[in-house]
């Protein structure tokens, strides 16, 4: 870290204030809470359960924001559109047929696989057809360029698939058997959710596994490093970033399967929010780092699950729940504050010029 | 035939021209080295060469075959391997997926292996290393696994851009033992260098490169003794 | 190429796939149905059509391209291929349709699609017919193709400006009846539609035109730059002169409606010249430039509203400078925590602060006070010697005014040491400390400027509208305020009112597209970026930078560039671990 | 380069100078139309008022037109046209779509009015002010437009109300419910009219119907930051306390939110209530829904949503979660002949159900609209119509008894039109059925 000593006048006092006070706020609020007590142990659980249920989800989503951005330098705005158009499809061309024709509760688990590999393909198609069209071309070009047409992709992609399958919510039929809760160690979870956070861990394994030690992974991450020295070891650039592209969005369209299972329905501007969410955990967890992004993730979906019960109900603040995100954005401040680099990410000392 | 034959390229970085027709030709189990200020285009040379750098103008021919109309990841499968300047080690990889990254475009299991010991051989340090991440190592350990990388290609012509840049002077000569070394085992080198120097003394011959053109081209010997070359890059009044 | 001197049946068929997936996407997504109706020329010619076909025709004409020289033979075949086999995803589509009822995935798959791509012949003749359409259009496209530069030139000019007539033709018809009468407009337009002999009118005049400009423009270009020093000023002075007058009397020529557009432009564009001061100078990527907007508008409405939630009751102009003052330490005290994050992090954090500022005047906790979601309302216009101006021409002025400002400003601290400091900042952040550069302190006054001028943009905003509601602060502004001042080029002031011309007039001109306006924004956007990726009017210093990046590499060549740290992006650094 | 652009540029220069001039004089001449009417607007409207709104009546004469705001013609083959103001982008577009498909199966069944077609322009209102703002002034540069069907969100329709009104055109919109926009003091205009129903009626007969005949006295509401659910919630609560129930808990969720469960822990824990109120959209209303059941503490918990659940998308994705819950409403008549026709029209035309619930206040905001102009239009021999915007709103404002698929509408003198019966309804195998009041 280099020493800004000048600066650690005014400006460092307004800091150390304002960390202050969060935490006083925090604390205070979190104290109150107790003492009030209004929840209940098992409610307490839940709210814990809820939150790495769609921390992982946005886990997933994450992964593909992180990817890119380690091979590329570059927020991919579509990224959302992706999680989105791959669950859709499926839902329309799959998930609901199967469910008419009563297959998916004969078969639920073929069914999903189904639903799974379709979503998968279309999330991938759309991201290497964004990539080669909208992104390729401006490769050698100033980072803000690809953001702009980053933007204009999610535009794009949005309203095209409004057009294609309508502006409706689209239902997502649940087969019987993930309905219900399970009992794990004496906590009562939702199967859906626990087929969530399950998925989500296989699909980190699996992830990491394929980026650490398959060949394709060590030259996609050969090229995050360097891409004119991976060229001449014989890595096809183009061909390692489509590949990149490719993985982040088959895990964006798994994660439209869980968000559908979970949530059971579907529609055009799904992708919008959770897309946003991923890329402050993305950016959380320290952005380019896959371990990062899953962190990341997962804090996020505590922080908004179980952080306007803790922190504000004590405060008597009204519909503190209205207020999450402002609480999830106060800790991401307040994390990049102490670590500028993000949760688990690495610390900025060479630059890559 | 020879086996590069580089004619009258031209190339650009955007407006800036980098190379003004600059011809060239190296011959199997040659040291051919290319000596020049900096700013003088001996990186750009090799960098059109390995295909990082497509030339507006001109022709590359490796033992006849068009060289231009490969892309820079399918040269190396024409076994011509380029270290680049600055190293360009991946320093977030450890040495032995540096060295793994070297042989991606081989498949013979049993070449790769032999060729991991040959580097091994030529580099004990990097045995000693093989876990440690390379961002973490010293300068010369990194240029040790960065010529031990591009060796992994299992090349026939090897392209060396600056390799004693930014070394303490004991590892520069033991940096062009090793290039000779390499070259006696059957590898042809072209080499870029600062230091004319330690290259000319390694050298068969040499290239002379100002503003983008070779102005003099003669054996290594014969440039030693230039009166141009001595005053301008060998430090001799 | 000399060796692909005969027929490569690739040519045809991929650009015949490409046509016919974008021919197939169009009709599906509904965008053909919808704009069936809607004529360009009367009884002739329908936007739906246009859209149609407009791939198959494009394509064929780049295939055409693709011919070997001087075979024209070939060229005509690429074309008519290329336009046959465009066709068939949608013969595939009606055929697929008879067989299952697609309506059933795809709502927009309906009779009337089916009646519009067969015209109305049934499935058999339809298809056929429609395989003969597009093949003769494509015939059509490479003829086109093949004819002289100076005969092709004037029928394109002709085509673009007579489309171009047709799509704006409510504009056109506003404007004509505003100046010339209802009678007249009626003569030109029908409905919203060309007449037809004004359509085949507009084409001649404007591909006449285009002849004469092929011949005299050089000339008369030729004249301009032989004039001397003196007369060059005497015109320059003049263009300023027409200039502003033009800018005065803009709303007389304009009507309401336009002039209302045109005040969203001014009131964007204020705004773009903030955020201009933040990402263009000083290379700090602000995603929730909307905060500073949200709190200079509802610090106005505080002020200055009669309704219950208003304090002070006070003047538009008593109350402007507090806006400014507030939105200003606004920008201070949310720059201060963040700014010594570099790149995406500060694009992350400063988006939080965008959306923090959004959920909080949406909260029930701050409803008391500034409404909540039933908004801010009764915000005082502002008074000029007792004239109240209400309507969009009359307020025009005053959003005029505000532009101005910031632009002078703007324009001012571009010249200034504080502007040349930031663009070291965006250069090279490291060599700019170096240099003696304060870094914290330089940013954070340009992260309060910016903000001072959205504050200033969100009070004329809130008293152009006279009720404010916490719906109108959301992210998208702050994305579009940023893609004005990158597709207008980034860091250059004229770049800045240019793109708020494109992006916030154009969608005001693709309301016929209705729900499909902003997926014809999303390919705008892109289409934009990819032919001019330095943006419409580039600063000096960015085209050179990009004259860089045009080439192959620019990541390292330290032999041909000696100023490396200006090719370096301005922002963004970050690392890389996988 | 610059040089051609400079050339163009003056080129445009004198041509905008030259068309100036021409404007000079020509901005007086439309403006004929308008104020003509304004030296005899301050005596004689009061004379010329029931002239306007007597039945067509043939005059032989020329027609002249006396109307204070000044008036509309369309020439023999004119289309009638009519503007609609809804939110077709962005996130809540399916509301104004749905409404948007109203409008316009009403004007199919509506066929021919006098003689002359019916002709639609669509806007956007972005579900803003600015773009509500903007849609009103496109329209109201257009003479030709009679009036307005729009528009979807309040905050929309606040500064279009203005526009509108200032320029003398009407709107009624189908789905503004803000208490604000039919309250003089707030922000009313003359020439607003709304179908739907303001925020207070509904609460209220939603807190009566808890209350009274659920006999539950512990409530909790969630709003979602929309003016509307945030209207609706509001009255509910201020009702529920007045008649003598207990509010436990009045909290709000985002747009946009998916996971529910940690607000509803947070109702469960306060309380848990016995009836819980969330007046929300979909998808949200489904989400909050699903969840409810999922959620500890609340199994006991009575739970109801507003018009803005009622969808077949609503009925479909909630489905059996939605048994024992309850809808409030317009007393529509839901289940009656032409509604199920309505119903078909739209699967037949669009492709897929109603996407929300408006498309019955447009539909019938649109009817209104067209009886009113049968009823003012002076027609001449040849087929022209003259219709008085003035007496377009008088004829609006008069609306009384008015059989429409949302009830029966009678205007206020605010523009609040819409038929102040509120239903209460279940969900039974896929179909909403009224249940309150009993007939």
């Amino acid at each position: 870290m280099r020493q800004r000593l000048q600066d650690l006048d005014w400006i460092g006092l307004y800091l150390w204030v304002l960390r202050a006070a969060i935490i006083i706020l925090v604390v205070w609020g979190t104290i109150a809470t107790i003492i009030d007590n209004p929840y209940s142990p098992r409610q307490w659980i839940d709210l814990i359960i809820f939150g790495i249920a769609q921390g992982s989800m946005y886990a997933l989503i994450a992964i593909g924001y992180t990817l890119v951005y380690g091979v590329l330098f570059m927020i991919n705005f579509a990224h959302g559109e992706f999680f989105m158009s791959g669950i859709m499809t499926a839902t329309v061309f799959v998930a609901t047929p199967l469910a008419a024709t009563g297959f998916m509760n004969r078969q639920p688990l073929l069914s999903l696989l189904l639903i799974a590999v379709v979503a998968m393909v279309v999330s991938m198609s759309i991201a290497v057809l964004t990539e080669r069209a909208a992104y390729r071309p401006l490769r050698k070009a100033p980072r803000l360029v690809p953001l702009i047409t980053a933007i204009g992709a999610s535009f794009f992609w949005q309203y095209y698939f409004r057009g294609l399958f309508g502006s409706q919510v689209i239902p997502f039929p649940v087969p019987d058997v993930m309905k219900g809760t399970a009992s794990i160690l004496g906590v009562e979870i939702l199967k859906t959710q626990l087929t969530v956070i399950v998925v989500t861990i296989i699909m980190l394994i699996g992830l990491n596994l394929f980026i650490m030690r398959t060949r394709t992974g060590k030259s996609i991450r050969a090229v995050a490093e360097d891409k004119d020295t991976a060229a001449l070891m014989g890595i096809d650039v183009d061909r390692a970033i489509t590949i990149t592209f490719a993985t982040g969005a088959s895990m964006a369209g798994i994660a439209g399967l869980l968000y559908a299972l979970v949530f059971t329905q579907v529609h055009f501007f799904m992708g919008f929010f959770p897309g946003l969410k991923a890329f402050t955990a993305a950016v959380l967890g320290g952005i380019g780092s896959i371990p990062g992004a899953a962190v990341g993730g997962l804090f996020l979906g505590l922080i908004e699950s179980v952080g306007p019960s803790l922190f504000l109900q004590g405060l008597g603040i009204p519909a503190p729940h209205q207020l999450k995100d402002v609480i999830a954005f106060v800790m991401l401040v307040l994390v990049l504050i102490f670590r500028p680099q993000g949760i688990l990410g690495e610390r900025l000392t060479e630059k890559k010029a | 035939m020879a086996m590069l034959e580089v004619q009258d390229i031209h190339a650009y970085y955007g407006n800036i021209q980098a190379l003004n027709g600059i011809s060239l030709t190296v011959e199997e189990g040659e040291i051919v080295t290319l000596i020049g200020a900096n700013g003088a285009g001996k990186t750009s040379t090799l960098r059109t060469i390995s295909g990082l750098l497509p030339p507006r103008k001109g022709k590359i021919t490796l033992e006849g075959e068009d060289l231009l109309k490969y892309k820079a990841h399918e040269i190396v499968y024409k076994r011509v391997a380029m270290v680049p300047e600055g190293r360009g080690i991946f320093a977030r990889l450890t040495v032995a997926e540096n060295l793994d990254m070297g042989a991606f475009s081989r498949d013979d299991k049993d070449g790769i292996e032999e060729d991991r010991e040959r580097v091994y051989e030529l580099f004990p340090r990097m045995k000693e290393r093989i876990t440690q991440v390379a961002g973490t190592l010293s300068g010369g350990e990194q240029q040790m696994l960065a010529t031990g990388r591009a060796l992994m290609t299992h090349p026939r012509l090897l392209l060396m851009d600056e390799p004693s840049m930014g070394l303490a002077p004991v590892l520069v000569e033991s940096i062009f033992e090793t290039i000779q070394e390499i070259n006696k085992e059957g590898t042809t080198i072209l080499l870029v260098e600062q230091n004319a120097t330690m290259a000319l003394s390694v050298a068969d011959r040499g290239y002379v490169v100002q503003t983008g053109e070779i102005v003099l081209h003669d054996t290594a010997a014969n440039l030693q003794q230039n009166e141009m070359v001595q005053k301008a890059y060998l430090g001799i009044d | 190429m000399s060796e692909t001197n005969n027929f490569d049946y690739r040519i045809p068929l991929q650009n015949g796939l490409i046509a016919g997936v974008v021919a197939l996407s169009v009709s599906v997504i509904g965008m053909v149905t919808l704009l069936a109706q809607r004529y360009l020329i009367a009884g002739w010619l329908t936007l739906g059509q246009v859209i149609l076909f407009m791939a198959p025709a494009a394509m064929s004409y780049l295939a055409a391209g693709k011919a070997p020289q001087n075979n024209r033979g070939i060229a005509l075949i690429y074309g008519f291929l290329t336009g046959l086999i465009s066709a068939l995803p949608l013969v595939a589509l009606i055929l697929l349709n008879e067989v299952i009822d697609l309506r059933q995935f795809l709502p927009n798959v309906s009779p009337a699609l089916i009646e519009i791509l067969t015209f109305g012949r049934g499935t058999v003749a339809g298809s056929l017919f429609l395989i003969i359409v597009t093949s003769v259009l494509g015939l059509v496209a490479a003829g086109l193709y093949l004819l002289p530069d100076r005969i092709r030139r004037p029928i394109f000019s002709g085509l673009i400006w007579t489309f171009f007539f047709g799509m704006f033709s409510e504009i056109l018809s506003d404007r004509l009846r505003t100046f010339f009468g209802t009678d007249f407009a009626k003569l030109i337009i029908e409905s919203k539609a060309l007449r037809p002999v004004v359509a085949v009118t507009i084409f001649i005049v404007t591909a006449s035109l285009s002849v004469l400009w092929s011949r005299r423009g050089d000339k008369v270009k030729g004249r301009m730059a032989k004039m001397d020093t003196k007369s060059q000023n005497r015109m320059r002075y003049g263009l300023i002169i027409f200039g502003i007058t033009l800018m005065l009397i803009l709303p007389l020529l304009l009507g309401t409606y336009l002039s209302e557009v045109m005040n969203m432009i001014l009131i964007f564009a204020l705004m773009g010249f903030g955020l201009n001061i933040v990402v263009g100078f000083a290379g700090l990527l602000d995603l929730g430039y909307v905060a500073f907007f949200a709190i200079g508008a509802y610090t106005m409405g505080v002020l200055t509203s009669t309704g219950d939630l208003g304090v002070a009751g006070m003047s538009f102009w008593l109350a402007i400078p507090i806006c400014v003052a507030v939105s200003m330490l606004g920008g201070l005290l949310l720059g201060m925590p963040v700014l010594r994050m570099r790149g995406d992090y500060l694009a992350i954090v400063t988006l939080g602060f965008g959306e923090i500022i959004r959920i909080l005047v949406l909260s029930d906790l701050l409803k008391p006070y500034i409404g909540g979601a039933q908004g801010l309302l009764k915000i005082n216009k502002p008074v000029i010697v007792g004239i109240p101006l209400i309507k969009p021409d009359q307020f025009y002025y005053v959003a005029l005014a505000g532009c101005l400002i910031a632009a002078f400003i703007s324009y001012r601290l571009s010249q200034a040491r504080l502007g040349r400091q930031w663009m070291a900042i965006r250069e090279d952040e490291d060599v700019a400390e170096a240099m003696g550069i304060r870094l914290v302190n330089t940013k954070l006054l340009a992260f309060a400027i910016g903000a001072a001028f959205a504050g200033l943009a969100g009070a004329i905003f809130a008293s152009k509208l006279t009720s404010i509601f916490p719906h109108s602060f959301n992210l998208l502004i702050s994305i579009n305020v940023l893609c004005m001042i990158i597709v207008g080029g980034m860091g250059s002031l004229p770049g800045v009112i240019l793109g708020a011309l494109a992006l916030v007039g154009l969608p005001e001109l693709l309301r016929e597209f209705a729900e499909f306006r902003l997926l014809m924004y999303g390919i705008v956007l892109i289409v934009m970026m990819l032919a001019k990726p330095e943006g419409l009017w580039p600063s000096a210093i960015r085209k050179r930078e990009l004259h860089v990046h045009d080439n192959e590499d620019y990541e390292d060549y330290p032999e041909a560039m000696a100023p490396r740290a200006e090719t370096r992006d301005p922002g963004l650094e970050g690392p890389s671990h996988l | 380069m610059s040089n051609r652009f400079l050339y163009i540029l003056s080129v445009l220069i004198i041509a905008s100078m030259v068309l100036a001039a021409c404007a000079q004089p020509a901005t007086e001449a439309p403006a004929v139309e308008e104020p003509a009417a304004e030296e005899p607007a301050a005596e004689e409207p009061v004379v010329e008022e029931p002239a306007a709104e007597e039945p067509v009546v043939e005059e032989p004469a020329a027609f002249e037109c006396t109307d204070e705001l000044g008036c509309l013609d369309y020439g023999p083959e004119e289309p009638i046209r009519i503007a609609s103001a809804l939110v077709i982008s962005g996130p809540n577009a399916q509301l104004g779509q749905d409404s948007q498909y109203g409008v316009e199966i009403a004007m199919d069944w509506q066929g021919q009015v006098l003689g002359h077609d019916l002709e639609l322009q669509a806007e956007d209102d972005g579900c803003s002010a600015e773009g509500g703002q903007t849609a009103g002034q496109k329209i109201v540069s257009d003479p030709t437009i009679l009036g307005v069907v729009g528009t979807s969100c309040s905050g929309a329709g606040v500064p279009m109300s203005q526009v509108i009104s200032e320029a003398n055109y009407f709107m009624v919109s189908p789905s503004n419910t803000a208490p604000s926009l039919t309250d003089p003091d707030q922000a009313w205009n003359p020439g607003y009219y709304r179908t739907a129903h303001n925020d207070k009626v509904q609460g209220a007969a939603m807190a009566d119907y808890a209350f009274n005949e659920l006999g539950l006295t512990s409530a909790a509401t969630i709003h979602d930051g929309d003016p509307y659910t945030e209207g609706l919630a509001n009255s509910f609560a201020e009702s529920f306390k007045a008649i003598g129930g207990e509010i436990v808990e009045f909290t709000a969720i985002n747009k946009g939110d998916t996971d529910m469960r940690p607000v509803l822990t947070a109702v469960a824990a306060a309380g848990p209530p016995q009836f819980l109120y969330y007046p929300i959209f979909m998808p949200e209303c489904a989400f909050m829904t699903k969840q409810a059941k999922e959620v500890d503490g609340l199994e006991e918990t009575v739970l109801s949503a507003a018009d803005g659940c009622i969808s077949a998308d609503a009925a479909e994705s909630i489905g059996e979660d939605g048994v024992g819950m309850f809808w409030s409403g317009p007393d529509i008549a839901f289940a009656g002949e032409t509604y199920i026709k309505f119903k078909a029209d739209y699967k037949e035309k669009y492709g897929s159900d109603t996407l929300s619930v408006f498309h019955a206040h447009a539909f019938d905001a649109t009817n209104m609209i067209v009886a009113c102009v049968e009823q003012v239009a002076v027609q001449d021999d040849d087929g022209t119509l003259h219709i008085g915007r003035q007496a377009m709103r008088d004829c609006l404002g008069a609306t009384s008894g008015f059989e429409g698929i949302t009830g029966t509408l009678t205007c206020d003198e605010y523009g609040d039109c819409a038929d102040p019966k509120i239903s209460v309804s279940t969900l039974e195998n896929g179909e909403y059925v009224k249940i309150w009041p009993e007939e």
